[in-house]
């Protein structure tokens, strides 16, 4: 297998969103009993456009995520999918509408092969032999089409992230959440993955990601919220957040801490 | 990133070991060549064969291990020789059904019965639907005992029947048959689900329910599915049982050992493979032969110890020791 | 783990096919089916002991038509479907009569079965009405169906004067049922109004709460009809609860059982219990078959069942001897001949009230006169008198 | 009239309460055991006999009152439940949960048949003189074996809630039973813990045997009604809750007894098999159980 070529990592956004928003969420609490994990967080994401989600650790970032793929429940505000309500909506509801997920823990079917696991998100939108076609083309998309018959308990971390990434894209979704897809990567592991984001935008989806690594938000992302505490400390331009004297507080402490 | 050439792709969507299949086919064929006088075992065999495949569809690729399958399997026997009797068939019916009609009404009920009763217990996880489905089956048990339209506690003769295509249903070749071409149904049944959108969203859900949740599958939903699928095939054995036996009560086909016998076959035969539970249940018949004519008293105790034997060293049961590669298919996590 | 299974199949081989026939090695053999194991093991041991003093018994004398008896027992451990396999072993064995089963869920297939088989099956012990209502022409019973125990109770309670109410509480099996239909058919003809009734299921052990409200409804005659197992902790609820009518009567099974008596002490005195043999009872020669019954269960009480089937091997042998032959189809004529006495009572198959095949037994009723059971009804095979409660 | 009524009632709810002590005693001892090992023990019921016939046994052999036979019975009960876990149970490793239903059923054929061989299939019964006398309690006649099966269950169940909550072996159970890795981290040996427990849940079902002993026959299969009823003490109260398995089985027995006098006795175990049902269905983390996760 030919590695593939390094991408010089440019800093211009990607691609300029186009149309109304996809996704709309506005006003988004979460409680686990006295305790907000989030606290009034609006969004909103275009078609083509890349959403970056950042904030120290335990800022809410994942709950915010769950919240909007309805494996949590909003205590309060409302998430819009396509003009309809779905803040309530059950996670396999979400996924019909054209909304995929990964989950930050890989969870791949240990059990089933890596082709099988991407078969089980075909079915979504397609029968026999045809589910198997579409499932080979994404695999081949993410660079795992030689290890289809392999079972999915025997990759390593990098590739059991494109396997995260290939179930969700096999969903055929018009927006993608990614819950740190590009962390604890080797560097031409992340090139990679970075490249395959930015073809994925400029093909028109929408993508969330929650991220760690900041010069990946910055080379990425249309637009930027920053987190803190369960609540919004800066939203915008990814320059402008990064610059943002609150944000780089809350990431490196107050230099007379 | 695109590879230089399409590499060869090798298949998912395969119909699953059709050898094994074949092969036990063949056996079940050559079966009454050999022992044409002993088709008493080889009905009462097949027919348990084919009760833990249909019990496997809901245990084994569902995950959902029910001891209530005595339940279905008397609404297969009952609704069956119920609207065959002709001093039981309600008037409406105006004069006894046919068998055959009689079993597809039985089969419908069942379904039913799974669908109410698969959509309430779903929700809840792993041991608490076993447990439900224990009190349900029971609480079936005690309706048909104090109830006169199901003959009480003194149970169902078998009425005279017509023939079917030509066989006289009575006669244990007949029956054999018709034995034979339920477990072949099953066969085929699980060998369709292991290659569909169902049977790869069952082992899903089976894995890793949340993570089925986000690429679609409705877990509920999918349970529901593979229950009813199960209670139909379910009943449809209760119905060649009834045949078989010409006579039953309550106290012998819903009692909990029948459940807890279906269930065993198909874990014991291993619930990985797709003919596991046949193999589960012939074998276990043929022990329990071998046993109740060898070991007289005792053959209950060796029965236990078996089950405990199995259970420590061949965790995915019998057939999962031949094909050490075979899948686990532990129940829900 | 592929060896052991190739040689249990070899061994299971050996089990279904073809032993030799029966007449042509010299033993003629009889077969038997009955539950040596699981929950009826107690009364499948009874019957078994009643099996083997019947051909001790014939063999002493000769056996029949020259060839010594030979038992084929064969266990179903106490499972319909193994029942079946059993029964067909036998068959294909070539017996010319089988005996069995214990319990009537076994039964009632099996006869269904024989009959198909067209090779004639004895029943010892079942007492469900329908095995012989309707019946078939194969399928023959030695003991009594069950509206025999109820009804020679009820034609008792009618002689004693004075008693006017009556409360039951039967097992919810099909015994239990039939003994429930009976009584509230019958007891009212006979001048009782039945102030209560009620089932129980298999495992209950506290009958406390039905107790009290019998108590409260201070009934002259309380009618059990139980559970093999729970005939004492009901006779000791009983007590405990102070119920009192002057009759207490208990049907068959669990009472009938000479565990009875010792388990239940003086809380069973002067229950009314109905059977069909009892080692007291005035027929020809029953001490000498409850000695030899005895010895045969190692000192264990020997309960009616063991007689039963002793009875119905004799009758199976009788059958044969007169058949001259071991074919099936001529012992089943000569069974619908029979006319045997034997120590458990006259042993004829006759055709009447609906009934197929069926010997009509003397319902005897005994009571629990200082811990033993002594026959106080019919007048004919009387060693007592009854006694009231009060 | 209405006084007479009262009685009635107050006896059948009295003793509807001490049968319902009997199935609390035998429910959290099947509690504790899915409580801290999450598995459910199908052979629950066939402990039960052995208590009965380890009475029997030594009643007959040295004619030993059966409830002195309690200091046998239980502590052999124990021993028996701990080596089961330990050398049995804890081979199955992680999959302890999933195959523990078909290890248990295969458990409970073992001794059930071993009972058969060894004590015979008839019924067997033991003869003490109290066991129908009576005593009267402000009008209520109630049974001495069922007083004495009451304080026997009062006083296993306050053992063990002292054992619990007021010991160290008390501590580690609980530890196990919510966080078994975390446990274990802390230095508990939680294989050692596991097999404790299950001795314990064996125990309390072989104390049950015994006091039941006086109040029923003992035969090999006596133990399968009380493996059922069994769960549904266990569910009332809620999985894993033993305050709750109290309650429930005292619920149970209420139920059981008042139903059957007042309703009719025919349909008597649909009345525990509906509440069973119905808890599971809309409360499963049980009356008084934490919550559970439900899909």
């Amino acid at each position: 297998m030919t590695l593939p070529s390094l991408t010089p990592l440019t800093s211009e956004p990607v691609h300029a969103p186009s149309g109304p928003p996809l996704l709309e969420a506005s006003g988004i609490t979460v409680r686990f009993g006295g305790v907000t994990a989030v606290k009034n967080i609006s969004l909103a994401v275009r078609p083509g456009e890349i959403l970056g989600l950042i904030g120290p650790n335990g800022a809410g970032k994942t709950t915010l995520f769950n919240a909007l793929t309805g494996f949590v429940r909003a205590s309060e505000g409302r998430v819009t999918f396509d003009g309809r309500d779905i803040t309530h909506a059950q996670p396999q509801v979400r996924a019909k509408m054209g909304m995929a997920r990964t989950f930050q823990v890989e969870r791949p079917f240990e059990d089933l092969s890596v082709l099988e696991n991407v078969l089980v998100a075909a079915f979504l939108k397609h029968r026999g032999r045809a589910a198997e076609n579409h499932a080979y083309d994404v695999l081949e998309r993410v660079g795992l089409a030689d290890r289809a018959a392999q079972p999915a308990s025997q990759l390593n971390l990098a590739r059991r992230r494109r396997l995260e990434l290939a179930k969700a894209l096999a969903l055929e979704p018009r927006v993608l959440f990614l819950d740190e897809s590009i962390a604890g990567l080797n560097p031409p592991g992340q090139q990679e993955m970075v490249a395959l984001i930015r073809t994925l935008a400029q093909s028109g989806l929408g993508i969330v990601m929650v991220e760690h690594i900041m010069h990946v938000i910055m080379s990425l992302s249309d637009h930027v919220i920053c987190m803190a505490f369960g609540e919004l400390l800066a939203e915008g331009d990814p320059h402008d957040v990064a610059a943002h004297p609150d944000v780089i507080r809350a990431y490196l402490g107050d230099d007379h801490d | 990133m695109t590879a230089s050439v399409t590499p060869a792709r090798p298949r998912a969507l395969t119909f699953g070991n059709v050898w094994i299949s074949l092969a036990l086919i063949a056996v079940m064929a050559v079966y009454p060549l050999l022992f044409g006088k002993s088709m008493n075992f080889g009905v009462s065999t097949l027919i348990f064969a084919g009760l833990a495949m249909s019990w496997n569809l809901l245990g084994g690729w569902a995950g959902q291990t029910s001891l209530g399958h005595a339940a279905l399997l008397g609404i297969g026997a009952y609704t069956m020789t119920i609207l065959a009797t002709p001093e039981r068939v309600p008037a409406f019916l105006g004069g006894p059904l046919a068998p055959w009609w009689g079993a597809l009404i039985g089969m419908a009920l069942a379904a039913l019965l799974a669908l109410v009763w698969g959509s309430l217990t779903f929700r809840l996880r792993g041991s608490y639907f076993t447990l439900s489905t224990i009190a349900v089956a029971l609480v079936i048990r005690l309706v048909a005992i104090n109830s006169d339209w199901t003959g009480g506690s003194e149970g169902l003769f078998m009425p005279e029947l017509p023939r079917f295509l030509g066989l006289d249903l009575f006669d244990r070749q007949a029956e054999y048959w018709l034995a034979f071409a339920f477990v072949i149904l099953t066969l085929i049944i699980t060998h369709a689900v292991r290659r569909s959108r169902l049977g790869y969203a069952l082992q899903a859900v089976r894995e890793d329910e949340d993570g089925a949740r986000a690429l679609g599958i409705d877990p509920t939903r999918m349970k529901v599915i593979a229950f009813v699928i199960s209670a139909v095939l379910t009943a449809l054995g209760g119905s060649l049982y009834a045949i078989y036996l010409q006579a039953f009560e309550p106290h012998t086909l819903l009692e909990l050992p029948i459940s807890v016998q279906i269930a065993l076959m198909a874990i014991i035969g291993g619930r990985g493979s797709i003919q596991g539970p046949a193999i589960g249940a012939i074998l276990l018949a043929v022990f329990g032969e071998v046993f109740r004519t060898v070991f007289a008293n005792a053959n209950l105790l060796i029965y236990g110890v078996l089950i405990l034997a199995v259970t420590l060293y061949a965790p995915d049961g019998i057939t999962g020791l031949f094909t050490r590669g075979g899948r686990k298919l532990g129940t829900a996590r | 783990m592929t060896r052991t299974v190739s040689r249990s199949l070899l061994s299971l081989a050996a089990a279904l096919s073809l032993a030799s026939s029966a007449s042509a090695q010299g033993t003629l053999k009889i077969g038997a089916v009955t539950s040596l194991s699981g929950r009826f093991a107690t009364f499948g041991q009874m019957q078994q002991a009643g099996f083997r003093v019947a051909i001790e018994e014939l063999n002493a004398k000769g056996g029949v038509n020259g060839q010594k008896l030979e038992l084929l027992l064969e266990d179903d451990a106490s499972d319909t479907n193994k029942a079946l396999t059993a029964a067909e072993k036998l068959v294909n064995q070539k017996v010319p009569v089988v005996i069995g089963a214990y319990a009537s869920g076994i039964t009632k297939p099996l006869s269904q079965y024989m009959s198909r088989a067209k090779v004639p099956l004895i029943v010892a012990t079942a007492v469900d009405e329908t095995i012989t209502k309707p019946g078939n022409a194969y399928t023959f019973r030695v003991n009594n169906q069950s509206s025999v125990y109820t009804r020679s109770l009820i034609d008792q309670l009618r002689k004693l004067a004075g008693l006017k109410t009556a409360v039951v509480l039967t097992s919810n099996d099909a015994f239990g049922k039939s003994v429930m239909t009976d009584v509230t058919k019958l007891l009212p003809a006979a001048g009782y109004t039945l102030l209560g009734k009620d089932t129980y299921d298999q495992g209950l052990t506290d009958f406390r709460p039905i107790l009290n409200r019998y108590k409260a409804q201070n009934p002259d005659v309380v009618i059990f009809a139980s559970y093999e197992q729970d005939a004492v902790a009901l006779t000791k609820q009983v007590k405990e609860v102070g119920l009192n009518p002057r009759v207490m009567a208990g049907i068959a099974t669990g009472f009938a059982l000479p565990d009875f008596l010792k388990g239940s002490a003086d809380a069973g005195e002067n229950f009314l219990v109905t059977m069909v043999w009892n080692q007291d009872v005035r027929y020809p020669g029953a001490q000498n078959l409850y000695t030899r019954l005895k010895k045969a269960l190692g000192g264990e009480e020997p309960s009616q069942h063991a007689a039963q089937s002793y009875a119905a091997m004799l009758a199976a042998a009788d059958a044969v001897r007169r058949a001259g032959s071991a074919d099936p189809e001529k012992v089943r004529a000569a069974l619908t001949t029979t006319n045997l006495s034997t120590a458990f009572g006259p042993v004829t198959f006759r055709t009447y009230g609906g009934y197929q095949n069926q010997n009509s037994v003397v319902g005897l009723i005994t009571q629990v006169q200082k811990g033993k059971f002594v026959t106080v009804f019919p007048a004919s095979a009387s060693r007592g008198k009854i006694i009231l409660r009060r | 009239m209405d006084s007479a009524q009262l009685t009635a009632f107050t006896q059948t709810l009295a003793q509807g309460l001490l049968t319902g002590g009997l199935y609390a005693l035998i429910g959290t001892g099947l509690s504790l055991i899915f409580g801290v090992m999450k598995v459910i023990n199908f052979a629950h019921g066939d402990f039960l006999a052995i208590g009965m016939f380890i009475t029997l046994a030594l009643f007959r052999a040295f004619h030993l009152d059966p409830y002195l036979s309690l200091l046998v019975a239980a502590p052999v009960g124990f021993a028996l439940g701990y080596a089961i876990q330990r050398f049995v149970l804890a081979r199955l490793g992680d999959r302890l949960s999933e195959a523990s239903m078909l290890a248990t059923l295969g458990l409970g054929l073992i001794i059930s048949n071993t009972l058969l061989l060894t004590f015979g299939a008839q019924p067997q019964n033991i003869n003490v003189p109290y066991a129908i006398q009576t005593v009267q309690l402000g009008g209520v006649q109630l049974s001495i074996p069922l007083i004495v099966a009451g304080l026997g269950t009062l006083a296993s169940i306050g053992g063990l809630n002292y054992l619990l909550y007021r010991t160290e072996l008390g501590r580690a159970i609980r530890a196990t039973a919510q966080n078994p890795l975390g446990a274990e981290l802390q230095g508990v040996k939680t294989t050692n813990i596991q097999a404790i427990v299950f001795g314990l849940g064996v125990a309390f079902a072989a104390i049950a045997g015994v006091l039941l002993m006086p109040l029923l026959y003992a035969f090999p299969t006596v133990g399968e009604n009380y493996t059922t009823k069994a769960f549904i003490v266990t569910v009332l109260g809620g999985l894993g809750n033993l305050p709750g398995a109290v309650v429930g089985g005292l619920v149970l027995g209420g139920i059981e007894s008042l139903g059957a006098f007042y309703i009719s006795n025919n349909y008597r175990d649909a009345y525990g098999l509906v509440a069973f049902l119905l808890v599971l269905l809309l409360k499963p983390e049980g009356l008084f159980g934490k919550t559970v996760k439900r899909v």
